[in-house]
């Protein structure tokens, strides 16, 4: 049964993946939770690569290598932005994005 | 490599003296690492083998130094700007050497990233330029706009990073390489990669700032402390204009309709939309933001055509544009720090009592306007005369038509500063030498480089056109 | 040293010299003697001209010399005048050197008046001194926009929004024209890298009709608003009316004349099929210009703007003779830019002058000035004679060339044409007189009390420049008419 | 060919350009007198190389093969249009240039010295002399002008001095608005002039006198068959010359500007307004007489007719006027009709062209006699300080020798023998009656009240009943009435003249002598003109309000000048003014104005409306950038799916 599991299903999974994290980053108002969408979008992105890499070119192991650097620096991102949303939090005490809009127009 | 190990060893020799410095004596690594920067500029300008390495991840051609190098005179010339603000912020923060790490740690990024040959090196290249960024936008702690701009920039960089990711996997699925020559051999007329392409050009053109992906742009750089929205709106633009252009012309060259259309279609809205909204704006930041975002629009212009002069011309003009928008932002930088003041109303009657830097300011603006004698003209001149020879006219008229819209605001800034008047005008402004050092080279950047047509034509030999 | 690049050079070591001056008397003594010396040079070149014409130098153009600037684009800043070119450089020189003369007691922030207003004039030397495009183009911007900061400053009124609005219709002008320069360039040559912006060779190209079709409106039109054409003349009534009165003079004897110029030598010379295409619908907007500048300069009471409406006028004849395309009317044209550049140089000074005596500009504030100021009054009316068209003046010698030469066509759209414009002779009669009667003549209004005092020294010397020029060329046309005559050759043969 | 012997004569104008500049630059430097003394002593110069010119070309070497020549005896390039077409600037002599010669300078020597003394006590005396040396200079060039265009140009130069003297009491509103009316109307005229000048030159190739007025040459040919509303494009040209000649010869309906033009000085008007410039359109029409006669008779028809209306327009008006100055003015504009008329009705070869040769000699009578008739008026302004006729009277014992003078004026202007009117006006109207009787019973009719208001004018002046003055009238001084006596005597004798011996179209001379079946009959109706006039006003009478009185509103309205200036004022200034210009004005500043203003509102306004998408929501930026990838997907795909 499990090795029925064909490409197929995995991107139908990564881009149900994508999609949802989109979506999430514009409809949740919370600053970690749009950061939480991010992630999904970008394991998105890992599942492509690892699953494109096992089923057409196994020969070589490029996406493999890409997914670990994606989740590599993902981590970054997510600390400074951590980071930032907390210094944020010090200076107007709400994570809601909505309230995120001194600047405009 | 020598470029990137530079910086590298440039910001470890900043951390370090940072760590050995007291509280007191945090400011004397101001002058140090300017000059380090200064020497490692100097280095840059040194003649250097060109290749591949890495299996072509990585490769260095006379272009990319000639980039490269440019991008140094900018940092150099935005660390001399900076260096009065740090002084008068050291309450702020103190962390001088945190500044210059991040900056020369993201530069280094950019020069990854124009030197990049694979899909890994260019999404290492443009995460390690933006997200040091990103940390440097929020530095100021004590404004809450500095930090409203860092959540802006991190979150919005990260979905459009999250895009260009899912493109290139998508390009991976149905190439099997991630390396730009393999990509570019079996790229072709599928969905699929047409798809992906769009994704790819939307996570740059996202930090070009080109419409619609631009929405960003203005508030970041009104909450940045200026130095870095002048990095953001010249070095980190310039290399990413770069970039596109490799994408552009060496991997995804096999769909030029698809292409034009959509260059010409983001040109026209980029202009556009930029200049309307820089037309109300009142804070000086916000208003060289969106100038900054129209200006792009008519770097495309160069792109569109494809051809090698096109290209050069692509390249010369973001070599005026970082001395005038430098010039520009010095300015707005000095006057900011010395007075606090970034609104236009504030700039009425400048040339009383500050002649100089009106002069400077006029001369940069005057440049991002295309006005001659000043370097804008040429470079300006020279995107449209590659575009017409392509046979672009109607894209040319938009472009011009735009080009006078923009000379409007750009007059208001002038009209502020020369013919307003009020009572209080800004006092005279002691700049310190960097400051001035730093308008100087702006100024006679934007001076002499049209003179010399040999500049460009040096360009032009060093690139390539469309494949 | 080409002969030529001194008359840039001239410029810019007085902007430099300026800058280093530090008192109102070494600014404008250095602004007099830089400007002073580029008349007299521009007379030795004129002497240097007709030296080299007459040992039979037949080149269209003399003085030729190439600086070769950007190899990739193939631009070469190319000198070389011809009559027609040459004729407008003295016109400038003069122009600037008197508008330099007016603006003796200027008295806010000198030294930026003076750079500001030889910049502007760089910018025209080098416009009438280049035979490329990407040059021309160059000066041409260069010269517009010193008038902004110069309107701005020093103006009055509402000079804010006049200065704009002069600053973005030209520029806005100045967009149509580089798409039409553009285009010339593209198709210069049909071998890509050959293209050129060098006007001879561009005139030797054979850019297909359809092309130029597209391209000659763009040129005409963009030269054509710094001409004033009808309807997109409305920056100079504002323009011409806060401008301080040294940058009227420029703007209206001198930049004004760009814009022929450029119509003539580019729209015209390097797109003659679609010229003779659509010149009738710009002989419609120019004949139409013509009238209506004379028709609105009537119901004026400002003197500026009765000025600049008749300036509509009179650049109106300027257009619409280039487009009568043959040598007579083409020879009008440039003797019109001359002569008008002289006067109305010549009236802006006698209303900036005027002005500061009287406060106003009113005319119906002010009546009888010849009374007291019987120097500048036969000095205004000299200049409004000239500007009716007056036989032994300048204005007479142009008008009859375009007349005579728009009615050698022998069909009845261009005769009827020419008969309105004809009929602007006696409008222009009617408002020249009546400011003549109202300003100058009658009683003098005792109620306002006129700073008394005639013209100072500079202010004389500044018209008696004007009006002898005026007189000279009214008086004596032929060795000027000759010359042009001569250098227009290559024009009307490519528009035969 | 330029006939050198006479090349002297391009000093007559020059010496009094020189004249001008010399006195009107120095002007302010020099003692009024002193002006005064070198204007005149210039005007001498002319005066006397005028003569002689008209000595040696009439009776010394003028004539070749029992015609006169035309000589041109100057010739230089002044402005080149095209190879053939050129305005050259020359001198042309024959027998009209020639006598137009000696009237201009001999009226002009007997004003400048006549206002030595008139114009002594006024300021601008060094301004008025350089302006009268400005005029005699443009005047002079003009007849001896080689070509139209050079016509045209001291045409519009003589416009101008006239504009400038009519002026010379600037500080007068009345003054300055007679000076602008007498310009623009005359300024009107002349664009008729230039269009016609340029119709014809654009069918005869050429400008030059010589070839246009040669009866064989291809000139005349040219142009005659192309027709243009019926008429031929020749008749065309010609008529819109005519215009121009009309307007400076104040022919109806262009005459309004001449009566206002006497708020210039007296001399001035005596000069320009009566003897020299206002007859330049006589001379026009006669110098291209050839080809009027042979292109283009209609347009001679016309012209005829439109001089003898004029004459006998500006005859009733004249009978109604009391300002001394403008009785005389009216009777100018009557006088120049007659002329016109006579050419209206001239033929061209031999007795045929007594018409022309009757216009000329009328015109060289009248240049004297009305010279005179202004000058003597100028003497009684001088003495009582009015114009106004019925506040003078019964002058003639304070003012003898201006009295004398003044008859002798009246007397050749009525026609009386046998002073020179009488000669002239006699072979105007033989020449009417040979062509066409309607003409020759109106000029009769004029005849006849030309003697009724001129002698109305001098019993009104000298007789009837003597006023209050001011002061007591007393003679002019010596200056003046030398000048008035030299021109009475030229008044009385120069009918003597026989002037078809030297003045004919074809230029070679014929016998004419009076015709008494005409003569008598004019010397009666101007006897009856004149006794009509010593009945009304030779003693202060009521009967002349009750005549006027019971012609009603006829008198009124030739009173009022039959409302032709109303008229013109309602053109002016509603039409032009208020219909025109105003609201052109007004669309400009308004409708262009504003489309340009409009354009700048709709951008800042489309920049106002589109601010929304800035609205600092980092979800709505996410959102656009999104959506925006996504329709970029979407039309791409598209684009490649089909």
């Amino acid at each position: 049964m499990i090795d029925k599991i064909g490409i197929e299903q995995f991107m139908i999974l990564s881009t149900l993946m994508f999609f949802i994290g989109v979506y999430g980053f514009l409809v949740r108002k919370n600053l970690i939770t749009m950061l939480m969408s991010v992630e999904l979008i970008l394991n998105a992105v890992n599942i492509n690569f690892v699953a494109f890499n096992k089923f057409y070119y196994p020969q070589n192991l490029q996406g493999h290598f890409f997914a670990m650097f994606v989740i590599a620096i993902a981590a970054t991102e997510v600390a400074v932005a951590i980071a930032i949303i907390i210094s944020l939090y010090r200076k107007i005490r709400t994570i809601d994005v909505e309230e995120v809009d001194e600047m405009k127009y | 490599m020598r470029h990137e190990l530079m910086l590298v060893a440039v910001g470890v020799i900043v951390l370090i003296m940072d760590l050995m410095t007291s509280a007191e004596t945090k400011h004397r690594i101001i002058p140090v690492a300017i000059v380090l920067f200064l020497v490692n500029t100097i280095i840059g300008f040194l003649p250097i083998e060109t290749g591949k390495i890495f299996g072509g991840m990585y490769n260095t051609d006379d272009i990319t130094i000639l980039m490269k190098n440019a991008m140094n005179i900018g940092v150099f010339i935005i660390f001399l700007q900076s260096a009065e603000w740090l002084r008068r912020h050291e309450d702020r923060f103190n962390s001088h050497g945190a500044y210059f790490f991040i900056i020369v740690a993201s530069l280094a990024g950019m020069d990854y990233l124009i030197s990049s040959g694979d899909f890994l090196m260019f999404f290492i290249g443009t995460e390690l330029a933006t997200i040091p960024i990103a940390a440097l936008v929020a530095i100021e702690k004590a404004r809450s706009k500095s930090a409203e701009a860092g959540v802006k920039l991190i979150l919005s960089a990260a979905l459009s990073s999250g895009i260009t990711l899912f493109g290139i996997s998508l390009i991976y699925g149905t190439t099997g390489s991630i390396y730009f020559a393999e990509v570019s051999k079996a790229f072709g007329n599928n969905s699929l990669q047409i798809l992906a392409f769009i994704f790819i050009f939307a996570g740059v053109a996202f930090k070009i700032s080109i419409v619609p992906f631009h929405l960003w742009t203005a508030d970041v750089y009104e909450g940045a402390p200026i130095s870095i929205t002048s990095y953001l709106s010249v070095i980190s633009k310039a290399s990413a204009i770069f970039i596109l252009v490799i994408l552009l012309y060496k991997v995804f060259y096999a769909i030029p309709d698809i292409r034009n259309n959509i260059l010409y279609a983001t040109s026209v809205l980029t202009m556009t939309i930029g200049n309307l909204f820089a037309i109300r704006q009142q804070n000086m930041k916000r208003f060289l933001a969106f100038s900054s975002i129209a200006q792009a629009g008519f770097v495309f212009l160069g792109i569109i055509g494809g051809t090698q002069i096109g290209f050069a011309a692509v390249v010369y003009f973001l070599l005026i544009y970082v001395f005038s928008n430098l010039g520009a932002f010095g300015v707005v930088a000095a006057i900011s720090c010395a007075t606090g003041k970034e609104n236009m109303d504030d700039y009425n009657g400048l040339y009383k009592n500050n002649p100089k830097m009106s002069l400077v300011m006029m001369l940069s603006l005057f440049s991002l306007a295309g006005i001659p004698p000043v370097a804008g003209f040429f470079g300006k001149f020279f995107l449209f005369t590659s575009a017409a020879k392509e046979g672009y006219f109607i894209l040319v008229l938009i472009a011009v038509v735009n080009v006078t819209i923009s000379l409007y605001y750009y007059l208001l800034v002038i009209k502020a500063m020369f013919i307003n008047e009020q009572e209080n005008p800004i006092e005279r402004i002691d700049n310190d030498i960097y400051t001035k050092l730093g308008l100087a080279i702006c100024a006679a950047g934007i001076l002499a480089i049209g003179f010399f047509g040999s500049i460009f034509d040096f360009i032009n030999s060093k690139t390539f056109g469309a494949m | 040293m080409n002969s030529l690049l001194w008359l840039l050079a001239i410029p810019l070591v007085t902007v430099f010299v300026l800058m280093f001056c530090n008192d109102r008397r070494q600014y404008r003594l250095s602004a007099a003697f830089g400007m002073g010396l580029q008349l007299i040079y521009s007379f030795y070149l004129v002497f240097r001209y007709t030296a080299e014409r007459s040992s039979g130098n037949t080149e269209q153009m003399v003085f030729m010399h190439e600086y070769r600037w950007f190899e990739s684009f193939n631009i070469i800043f190319t000198t070389g005048i011809d009559a027609i070119s040459l004729s407008l450089i003295v016109l400038t020189a003069i122009v600037t050197f008197t508008g330099i003369l007016v603006s003796w007691n200027t008295e806010k922030l000198p030294k930026e008046f003076f750079i500001s207003l030889i910049v502007l004039a760089t910018g025209v030397f080098g416009f009438f001194m280049t035979i490329d495009l990407f040059t021309m183009f160059l000066f041409y911007e260069l010269a517009v926009i010193p008038m902004y900061i110069l309107i701005g400053i020093w103006g009055s009124g509402k000079k804010e929004y006049a200065a704009m609005k002069l600053t973005l219709m030209l520029m806005g002008a100045s967009a149509l024209l580089l798409v039409g320069i553009l285009g010339l360039y593209t198709f210069s040559s049909p071998d890509a890298n050959l293209l050129s912006f060098n006007i001879l060779d561009i005139a030797n190209a054979n850019i297909p009709v359809d092309t130029q079709r597209f391209f000659f409106p763009m040129v005409f039109i963009g030269f054509g608003v710094l001409g004033a054409l009808f309807p997109l003349h409305t920056w100079s009534p504002d323009g011409h009316s806060s401008a301080p009165t040294a940058v009227s003079m420029l703007h209206a004897g001198v930049l004004m004349k760009m814009g022929g110029y450029g119509c003539l030598r580019v729209a015209m010379y390097l797109l003659p099929e679609a010229a003779k295409e659509l010149a009738w619908i710009f002989i419609i907007l120019t004949t139409i210009s013509i009238v209506y500048g004379a028709f609105g300069a009537i119901a004026q009471k400002d003197l500026k703007y009765i000025n600049a409406y008749s300036s509509v006028s009179h650049c109106g004849l300027v257009l619409f003779a280039i487009l009568m395309m043959n040598q007579t009317a083409l020879n009008g044209s440039v003797l019109q830019m001359i002569s008008h550049g002289l006067m109305t140089a010549l009236f802006f000074a006698l209303i900036g002058m005027i002005y500061e005596r009287t406060h106003t500009r009113d005319i119906r504030l002010m009546g009888g000035l010849m009374k007291i100021m019987p120097f500048l009054g036969v000095c205004y009316m000299i200049a409004g004679f000239a500007s009716l068209g007056l036989p032994g003046l300048s204005g007479f010698v142009a008008e009859i060339n375009v007349f005579v030469g728009a009615f050698m066509h022998p069909d009845s759209f261009h005769r009827v044409a020419t008969v309105i414009a004809v009929s602007s002779i006696v409008i222009t009669a009617v408002y020249i007189l009546r400011v003549v009667g109202k300003l100058l003549l009658g009683p003098l209004d005792e109620e306002h009390a006129y700073e008394t005092g005639d013209a100072r020294w500079n202010e004389r010397w500044a018209n008696v420049i004007l009006i002898v020029s005026i007189a000279a060329i009214g008086i004596a046309p032929f060795w000027l008419s000759d010359a042009l005559i001569k250098s227009l050759q290559p024009i009307i043969q490519k528009l035969q | 060919m330029i006939t050198e012997s006479y090349s002297y004569t391009v000093a007559i104008p020059l010496v009094l350009f020189f004249s001008f500049l010399l006195i009107g630059l120095a002007g302010g430097k020099l003692k009024p007198i002193v002006s005064g003394v070198f204007g005149t002593f210039f005007l001498l110069v002319s005066t006397v190389l005028s003569y002689y010119t008209a000595y040696s070309y009439f009776f010394v070497d003028g004539k070749l093969n029992g015609a006169y020549q035309k000589l041109i005896a100057y010739d230089s390039l002044w402005l080149t249009f095209t190879d053939k077409l050129q305005i050259h600037m020359g001198v042309l002599l024959d027998p009209i240039s020639v006598v137009m010669l000696v009237v201009i300078t001999t009226v002009s020597l007997m004003v400048h010295i006549y206002s030595l003394s008139y114009m002594k006590d006024e300021t601008g005396f060094s301004r008025y002399y350089s302006f009268l040396s400005l005029f005699t200079f443009s005047m002079l060039g003009l007849v001896m002008a080689s070509n139209i265009f050079q016509i045209y140009i001291f045409w519009e130069l003589v416009g101008l001095s006239s504009y400038l003297l009519i002026g010379h009491y600037y500080e007068r509103p009345s003054a300055v608005a007679a000076s602008k009316k007498a310009f623009i109307v005359t300024r009107f005229a002349d664009m008729g002039f230039l269009v016609g000048i340029l119709l014809l030159s654009s069918f005869t190739g050429t400008f030059d006198f010589l070839k246009l007025t040669d009866p064989n040459g291809s000139a005349l040919t040219q142009g005659s068959a192309i027709s243009f509303l019926g008429l031929s494009v020749m008749t065309w040209s010609l008529l819109l010359i005519f215009t121009g000649a009309a307007g400076k010869s104040a022919m109806f309906p262009l005459h309004i500007w001449l009566p206002d033009a006497m708020e210039g000085p007296t001399p001035v008007s005596a000069l320009i307004h009566a003897a020299t410039m206002v007859v330049a359109g006589v001379y026009l029409v006669a110098r291209l007489f050839t080809i009027y006669v042979f292109a283009a008779p209609d347009a001679l028809i016309f012209i005829g007719y439109i001089g003898t209306f004029t004459s006998l327009f500006a005859a009733v008006i004249a009978c109604t006027q009391t300002d001394i100055k403008r009785v005389l003015a009216f009777s100018t504009i009557s006088q120049i009709g007659l002329m016109m008329g006579g050419l209206g009705v001239s033929g061209y070869a031999g007795a045929e062209g007594l018409g022309y040769t009757a216009s000329m000699f009328h015109l060289f009578t009248h240049a004297m006699f009305k010279a005179l008739l202004f000058l003597c008026a100028g003497a009684v302004i001088h003495a009582v300080h009015t114009n106004e006729l019925w506040e003078m009277g019964g002058l003639k014992k304070f003012l003898p020798v201006t009295n004398i003078a003044f008859l002798i004026g009246c007397l050749a202007i009525a026609g009386i023998p046998p002073l020179s009117g009488f000669f002239s006006k006699d072979e105007i109207l033989t020449a009417a009656y040979e062509k066409d009787k309607i003409l020759f019973y109106v000029q009769f009719l004029v005849a006849g009240m030309t003697a009724f208001y001129m002698f109305r004018l001098y019993f009104g002046i000298f007789w009837n009943k003597e006023r209050d003055y001011h002061s007591k009238p007393h003679e002019a001084p010596f200056t003046m009435l030398f000048s008035l006596i030299f021109l009475s005597i030229a008044a009385a004798v120069s009918g003597f003249i026989p002037f078809s011996e030297f003045v004919t179209p074809d230029l070679k001379p014929f016998e004419s002598h009076i015709h008494w079946s005409i003569a008598i009959p004019a010397i009666a109706i101007a006897v009856i003109g004149v006794t009509l006039a010593s009945v009304l006003y030779r003693k202060d009478s009521d009967l002349p309000d009750k005549i006027s009185i019971s012609l009603g509103g006829l008198y009124k309205a030739a009173h009022r000048k039959f409302y032709i200036d109303e008229i013109y004022m309602f053109i002016t200034k509603n039409v032009i003014f208020n219909y025109i210009s105003a609201p052109i004005a007004w669309f400009d500043r308004n409708i262009i104005d504003n489309t340009m203003n409009g354009i700048a509102a709709i951008t800042n306004f489309i920049s106002v409306k589109i601010r929304g998408f800035q609205s600092g929501q980092l979800q709505q930026y996410a959102y656009v950038m999104v959506s925006g990838l996504i329709i970029i997907v979407l039309v791409a795909l598209y684009f490649m799916n089909n």
